[in-house]
């Protein structure tokens, strides 16, 4: 039996974060999954939007979830976390703010039609069932102590996201631990890495990136996993300034939980997109 | 019927907003009021003597007040008609403060509102009826419910002054929270040391009945009137026949099974255990939870060894029902929880505290067991993960308390104080150690309180910094702990050895239900409800039922104690009499209509009606009707709305009374 | 039917323990409402029989507002439960004597509710501003009968 | 019928998101927990501090509302519910739309090219944003290493992606 499920890349998954996408779509013909994907979707304004103007930030993720409906979409998966919390959250100021929402309906020129299920990417694997997963496992990962790093976009606002719990969420560990591999404790699981910041303030980002990066490894993770692809270029990519930066900068590798199920599932690491990261997976890839 | 009415100005209050003499005069030409006058405050003695003197002058039959709420002066009028020689039930009140002046600005609506507030008024009293209160016999016998320092005190003055007094409590021994404590504040003596006699005193006190190990299982009647039945829970130790030898409890070989609750899980206790060593009593009980021969019918070695034959295994709950005649509860509170969310809780616990797995990380109450000389470090401050002595210890005050988003909203009032008193006791011990407070604002507001804290920080190097605890967590055996001070304006990042939080003090959490079997309200807190907050601080809306100690609010013991001595002498003044006097609004049935349907007896949650069989001269039984017992009825006015012929009746507020007042509108 | 100039009249039965106590507790926190409410103290919602609140009605009300105790906070333990029993048995009276429904409100407001007391209140007012003044007391008849035993 | 006391600024802002500022006690939990602290100039809850006095541009120039990375860290565990971090989209906003933004010009540049790009195509084309941020910022040395390395693991698209439907992604900006 195939699960259907609707399918936003956002932009990132077009780009910086195209292994995301391309071990998403490697893992679900794996599990018997199907994606259809928002037709002529357009980018949730990210934190450019809700940074700078309220309205822009609502009303792009609305015009995304109404293509969605009108496509007959009941549910839609965001595996980008940016834009999961986006989507999410301008799905509550559309039930919530009668102004944003007359505004918006306005603007869009058609009424805005209720609720449609977001869900993101460790959910989606839940609905999916790590039972499922557990039995299509070729390769186990009990080699890896993954650090699950979720950010900051799964779990807050944890009002509105109703996303586990704000401070130690679990479920993606759950997750993992389906495909063998350990998942260590640590402090860092939900402190924000800067991601905003990393064009504009690298030095910021560098700097909380390292922090987490090193609670990680002091934590005993010899992977860390992540669900976003903001988090993954600040903690993969900006392993590189950061060895420039600190001479005795331990290096870790960083993987998307796609790619980490894919391996699991006995997918080549070139055909989930393991290659195109920054700091080496090598050492991983057992 | 002549009717009198009478405005009062309330100095400004009423007169700032409402036009008291165009009241007064739009009064004057009601149907029925022959009098009717304006004052600056009626309830003065000027005042009343005004009412007075228009009673007799011009003979009135019934009066009207416009005034304040009739909870705050309709005993001072009523007192006043009665003094001039008329029923005291023939007077309402128009409720032109509360309900009109002080709620809205504008003068001609307001004053328009006060004219329709006086003539519902007038239009009642029209159909009042002289009443007499009713009077029922008191039973001169306390209850008191829960055995901490309030039940103990207001036990003990009861009894002091020669009345009778049942005490349950339900943990095996009396002493609630402050046994547990080390020192305590502004005096620091010793907790222990100022309770034990006390709660010697009431066992041995010869008008104290002592029920531990039990809980109040049913109260029916009322005030003066009341039986209250008792679960008396299966200890498992027969308590006439057990000396306290505790040689059970050395032999029981189930030793660290259960975590300690006196010791705030600090410490382990046997199966069969006394709660603490100066327990009252001092007679074991079994936690059959963890007992093996409630198991595996196994073991039986307390059994064994007791020379008194005194082990019951066999032994069931039991129930006591005694007639009292006051209500004393003393039930007291709970600590906030730092571990994870509790089900069906409005707590949503600290996940960024660490939710309760650092083993360091403690609360306020096992902060007092590490520091209690009879505690399980023996007072030595030593952190409980692995016996250290802390050398940098981080305190967060308002933990749970002051936050709607995690806790609750009110200030908990006691924290400020014993974090102040941690931190001296801390500085105390370890003269080289470092202690941080984190806080918001200091409530030190009581006799040499502010004195207390500001020894802690001049004489004791304390460091209070001003502003809340983002987040801790663990790192290289410390507990990293972020802050902001928000005086400096900078963040403040210290790597402590133990972390005490000062978490809320919180309800019980069976308050409601006790409360609701009382019939006492209780704030959404669940904390219990005093009936006026500054004039009747301890008594409840249920008559007779009176509050002491941390059951109705957070208190401190110098509270306690004073509201427990205040809860006392209430039940003293109900026992200075022997009759009781009671509003004479009740209900009253019409055996000539009545039907004898019993919809009435149906609704009544007093089970005030009986059934009631009328005669004809022959003695035969011609029919059954409803007839109201008056100690029981409450004037609830359920039984009136309910029945088909208007055949029962509440006075006071009867169906014409109420038409009256409809028809009076508009 | 909205009318600006129209000054609703509303007439509220509220409990002396819970509701009245609460509306004390407004004007002690000096919580400023709209004037259009005149309250009738009844012990106990339990008190108010039906017919109060079609004789409201009748007398020129154009809202009716019943207020009392929180469920399970009763002063009198369960009248107030009774009260709500017979809440479904007022609707179907107010529609067998042509009184809409949106015109009678219920809700539980306790003695700590001075806030609440205020919004309960000057959202009754405001509703009952919208829908316009009553009219159709006039047609009802005084003279109507109580049906026979009801089950409250 | 509720009445509000609130100056104009006050009414301004809560319109936006939502939040009002006399709500924050000032307990300080949202600064010690912020990511960024350490970068700013101001604590975040002193910005608060000084809407609740007024001196409102001392708050609008304030550096920390564009070092704030939006991580929503201070609104999940302020113990008043005040959404801090809509507070600062709110303030963010007002900043702009008074024209008081001056040293954090990188920022906004960033977040302007990034919207730039959305309302001309749709979607985001990482080149066409990185090259319209630089021009505006002349920050050109910055990331030169990676860059490249980017282009050649075709992470980084030349051409933009563009959606169909233009005219309604077109509209939202303007009419926003
Ligand atoms: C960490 C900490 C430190 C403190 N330090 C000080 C200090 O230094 N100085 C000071 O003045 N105050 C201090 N206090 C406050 C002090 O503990 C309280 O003021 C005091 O204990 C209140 O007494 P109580 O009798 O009202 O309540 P409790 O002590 O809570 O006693 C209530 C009793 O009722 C029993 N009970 C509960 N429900 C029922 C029921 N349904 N039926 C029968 N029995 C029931 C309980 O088992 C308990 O025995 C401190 C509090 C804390 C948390
Ligand atoms: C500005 C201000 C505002 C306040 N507002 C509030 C408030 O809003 N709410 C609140 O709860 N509390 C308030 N209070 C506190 C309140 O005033 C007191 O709690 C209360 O008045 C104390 O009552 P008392 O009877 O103990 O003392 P007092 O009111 O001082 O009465 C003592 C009486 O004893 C008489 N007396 C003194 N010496 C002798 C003597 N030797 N022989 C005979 N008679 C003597 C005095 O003349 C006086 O009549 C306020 C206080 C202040 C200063
Ligand atoms: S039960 Fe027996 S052994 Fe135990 S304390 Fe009592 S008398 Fe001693
Ligand atoms: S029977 Fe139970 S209580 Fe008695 S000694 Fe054995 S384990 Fe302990
Ligand atoms: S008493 Fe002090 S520590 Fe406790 S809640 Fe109040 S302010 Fe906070
Ligand atoms: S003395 Fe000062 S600190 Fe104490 S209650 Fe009064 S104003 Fe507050
Ligand atoms: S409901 Fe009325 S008629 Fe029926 S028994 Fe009671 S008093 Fe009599
Ligand atoms: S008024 Fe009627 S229903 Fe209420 S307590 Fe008295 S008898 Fe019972
Ligand atoms: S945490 Fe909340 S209440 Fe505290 S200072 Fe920050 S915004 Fe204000
Ligand atoms: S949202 Fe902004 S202000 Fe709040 S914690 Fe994050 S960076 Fe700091």
């Amino acid at each position: 039996m195939t699960m259907n499920f609707g399918y936003y890349p956002g932009c990132s998954l077009e780009g910086t974060a195209k292994e995301f996408d391309k071990s998403l779509k490697a893992v679900i013909g794996k599990l018997g999954v199907n994606l259809q994907e928002v037709q002529d979707w357009a980018c949730c304004g990210s934190s450019s939007a809700h940074a700078t103007n309220h309205m822009l930030s609502v009303a792009l993720p609305t015009h995304n979830l109404l293509l969605a409906k009108q496509q007959g979409l009941e549910n839609v998966v965001a595996p980008c976390a940016a834009c999961f919390n986006r989507l999410v959250v301008a799905q509550h100021e559309m039930a919530t703010d009668e102004k944003v929402r007359a505004k918006v309906e306005d603007i869009l020129e058609r009424p805005y039609n209720n609720h449609l299920d977001v869900l993101n990417i460790i959910q989606f694997f839940d609905r999916v069932g790590t039972d499922v997963i557990k039995e299509k496992v070729t390769k186990t990962m009990e080699h890896l102590n993954a650090a699950c790093y979720y950010g900051c976009l799964l779990v807050r606002p944890n009002d509105i996201t109703k996303f586990d719990d704000a401070e130690n969420p679990e479920a993606m560990e759950r997750v993992v631990e389906a495909t063998g591999a350990k998942t260590v404790s640590w402090n860092f699981k939900t402190e924000c890495c800067g991601a905003s910041h990393s064009i504009a303030h690298t030095e910021i980002a560098v700097k909380l990136s390292k922090r987490i990066i090193d609670d990680a490894i002091k934590h005993g993770a010899n992977v860390i996993v992540v669900a976003c692809p903001m988090c993954h270029s600040n903690l993969d990519m900006r392993q590189v300034n950061m060895k420039k930066q600190f001479p005795n900068h331990q290096e870790i590798p960083v993987l998307y939980l796609t790619e980490l199920i894919g391996l699991a599932l006995g997918l080549d690491a070139k055909a989930l997109g393991v290659d195109l990261h920054f700091t080496n997976a090598a050492p991983v890839l057992k | 019927m002549k009717i009198g009415v009478f405005i009062c100005y309330c100095g400004e209050n009423i007169g700032r907003t409402v036009d008291c003499a165009a009241v007064a005069q739009a009064a004057a030409k009601f149907p029925g009021v022959i009098h009717s006058e304006d004052y600056k405050y009626m309830c003065s003695d000027p005042g009343q003597n005004l009412i007075k003197q228009a009673i007799r002058e011009k003979q009135l039959d019934a009066i009207v007040v416009g005034s304040c709420s009739p909870h705050m002066h309709e005993k001072t009028f009523r007192k006043a008609a009665a003094g001039a020689g008329i029923n005291p039930y023939m007077v309402e009140i128009a409720n032109l403060r509360e309900h009109c002046s002080w709620i809205h600005d504008d003068i001609p609506s307001a004053t328009k509102k006060a004219i329709e507030l006086t003539r519902i008024a007038v239009e009642k009293v029209k159909y009042n009826e002289p009443l007499i209160p009713i009077r029922v016999p008191v039973t001169k016998r306390a209850l008191v419910i829960g055995g901490g320092i309030s039940g103990i005190q207001a036990a003990l003055d009861i009894a002091n002054a020669g009345f009778e007094v049942v005490l349950v409590e339900k943990e095996p021994s009396i002493g609630g929270h402050m046994s547990q404590l080390s020192e305590t504040f502004p005096t620091l003596d010793c907790s222990q040391c100022i309770l034990t006699p006390r709660m010697v005193e009431v066992y041995q006190h010869p008008k104290i009945k002592l029920l531990t190990y039990s809980e109040v299982e049913n109260v029916e009647g009322f005030i003066g009137n009341f039986k209250v039945t008792i679960r008396k829970k299966a200890r498992g130790v027969k308590e006439d026949l057990c000396t306290g030898c505790g040689l059970c409890v050395q032999k029981c070989p189930i030793r660290k099974v259960a975590k300690n609750e006196f010791e705030e899980g600090l410490a382990n206790r046997p199966a069969m255990y006394v709660p603490f060593p100066q327990a009252v009593p001092n007679l074991p009980v079994i936690d059959r939870s963890v007992c093996t021969y409630y198991k595996s019918g196994k073991c039986q070695m307390c059994k064994k060894v007791c020379g008194r034959d005194a082990v019951d295994f066999e032994q069931q709950d039991s129930f006591v029902t005694e007639d009292i005649g006051s209500i004393i509860v003393a039930t007291g509170y709970k600590l906030y929880t730092i571990d994870k969310k509790p089900e069906n809780s409005p707590i949503q616990g600290y996940g960024e505290y660490g939710y309760g797995k650092y083993t360091d990380v403690i609360n306020g109450l096992q902060f007092e067991r590490i520091a209690s000389a009879s505690g399980p470090t023996s007072g030595e401050i030593l952190r409980p993960s692995d016996s250290k002595v802390p050398k940098k210890v981080v305190f967060i005050q308002c933990v749970g308390s002051r936050d709607e988003a995690k806790g609750f909203t009110y200030c908990s009032k006691i924290c400020c104080m014993y974090t102040a008193k941690h931190a001296m006791l801390y500085k105390h011990k370890v003269h080289d150690g470092e202690a941080y407070v984190f806080y918001m604002d200091i409530r030190a507001g009581g006799k040499m309180y502010e004195e207390f804290v500001r020894r802690a920080i001049e004489e004791d190097d304390v460091k209070y910094i001003r502003g809340r605890v983002s987040k801790i967590y663990e790192e290289d055996g410390k507990y990293i702990v972020k802050g902001e001070d928000t005086i400096a304006g900078m963040q403040v990042i210290i790597d402590a050895d133990m972390v005490v939080l000062a978490t809320a003090m919180v309800a019980q959490p069976e308050a409601p239900k006790l409360a609701q079997l009382l019939g006492v309200p209780y704030d959404k807190y669940g904390f219990l409800a005093e009936v006026h907050p500054k004039l009747r601080p301890v008594e409840t809306s249920s008559g007779g039922i009176f509050l002491a100690g941390a059951c109705h609010s957070p208190r401190d013991i110098p509270e306690s104690v004073a509201m427990a001595s205040a809860a006392a002498a209430k039940a003293l003044v109900l026992f200075g009499s022997d009759m009781l006097e009671r509003e004479p609004v009740i209900a009253k049935v019409n055996a000539g209509t009545c039907a004898g349907c019993f919809y009435c007896q149906k609704v009544c949650a007093y089970n005030a009606i009986e059934q009631k069989e009328i005669k004809n001269r022959a003695g035969e039984v011609i029919k059954v009707v409803a007839y109201v017992n008056e100690g029981l009825c409450q004037g609830c006015g359920t039984c009136n709305a309910t029945c088909p012929s208007k055949s029962v009746e509440l006075v006071g507020f009867k169906d014409e009374q109420i038409f009256n007042e409809i028809c009076a509108l508009y | 039917m909205a009318n600006e100039n129209f000054e609703p009249k509303i007439t509220c039965f509220v409990c002396n323990w819970c509701t009245y106590t609460g509306a004390d507790l407004a004007g002690t926190s000096r919580l400023k409402q709209q004037p259009n409410a005149r309250l009738i103290r009844v012990p106990c919602t339990g008190r108010i029989d039906p017919v109060f609140l079609i004789k409201a009605f009748e007398t020129g009300a154009d809202g009716v507002l019943v207020s009392g105790c929180h469920p399970a906070d009763c002063h009198y333990n369960t009248g107030n439960y009774h009260a709500r029993r017979r809440w479904i048995f007022f609707r179907e009276l107010l529609n067998t004597v042509g009184i809409p429904e949106s015109r009678v409100h219920f809700s539980w407001v306790s003695a700590s509710e001075g806030k609440k007391w205020v919004d309960v209140v000057n959202g009754v007012i405001d509703k009952v501003r919208q829908e316009g003044p009553f009219e159709g007391y006039k047609k009802i008849n005084n003279e109507f009968a109580l049906p026979e035993e009801v089950e409250v | 019928m509720h009445h509000t006391h609130k100056p104009p600024f006050i009414e301004e802002l809560t319109a936006i998101t939502g939040q009002d500022p006399s709500q924050c006690y000032q307990c300080g939990k949202c600064s010690a927990g912020c990511p960024v602290r350490e970068f700013t100039d101001e604590a975040p809850n002193r910005v608060v501090r000084y809407v609740q006095l007024g001196f409102y541009e001392k708050a609008l120039t304030s550096k920390t509302l564009w070092l704030c990375a939006g991580c929503q860290t201070c609104s999940s565990r302020c113990p008043k519910d005040f959404h801090l971090a809509h507070f600062m989209d709110a303030m963010r906003e007002l900043a702009l739309k008074k024209g008081m933004v001056e040293d954090e010009k990188n920022t906004v540049e960033f977040h302007k090219a990034f919207l730039k790009q959305i309302e001309s195509y749709g979607r985001t084309h990482e080149v066409g944003m990185v090259r319209d941020y630089k021009l505006h910022t002349m920050d050109l040395m910055k990331d030169v290493d990676l860059a490249p390395t980017m282009f050649l693991k075709g992470k980084l698209s030349i051409l933009p992606h563009k959606v169909k439907d233009t005219k309604t992604i077109k509209k939202i900006f303007k009419q926003k």
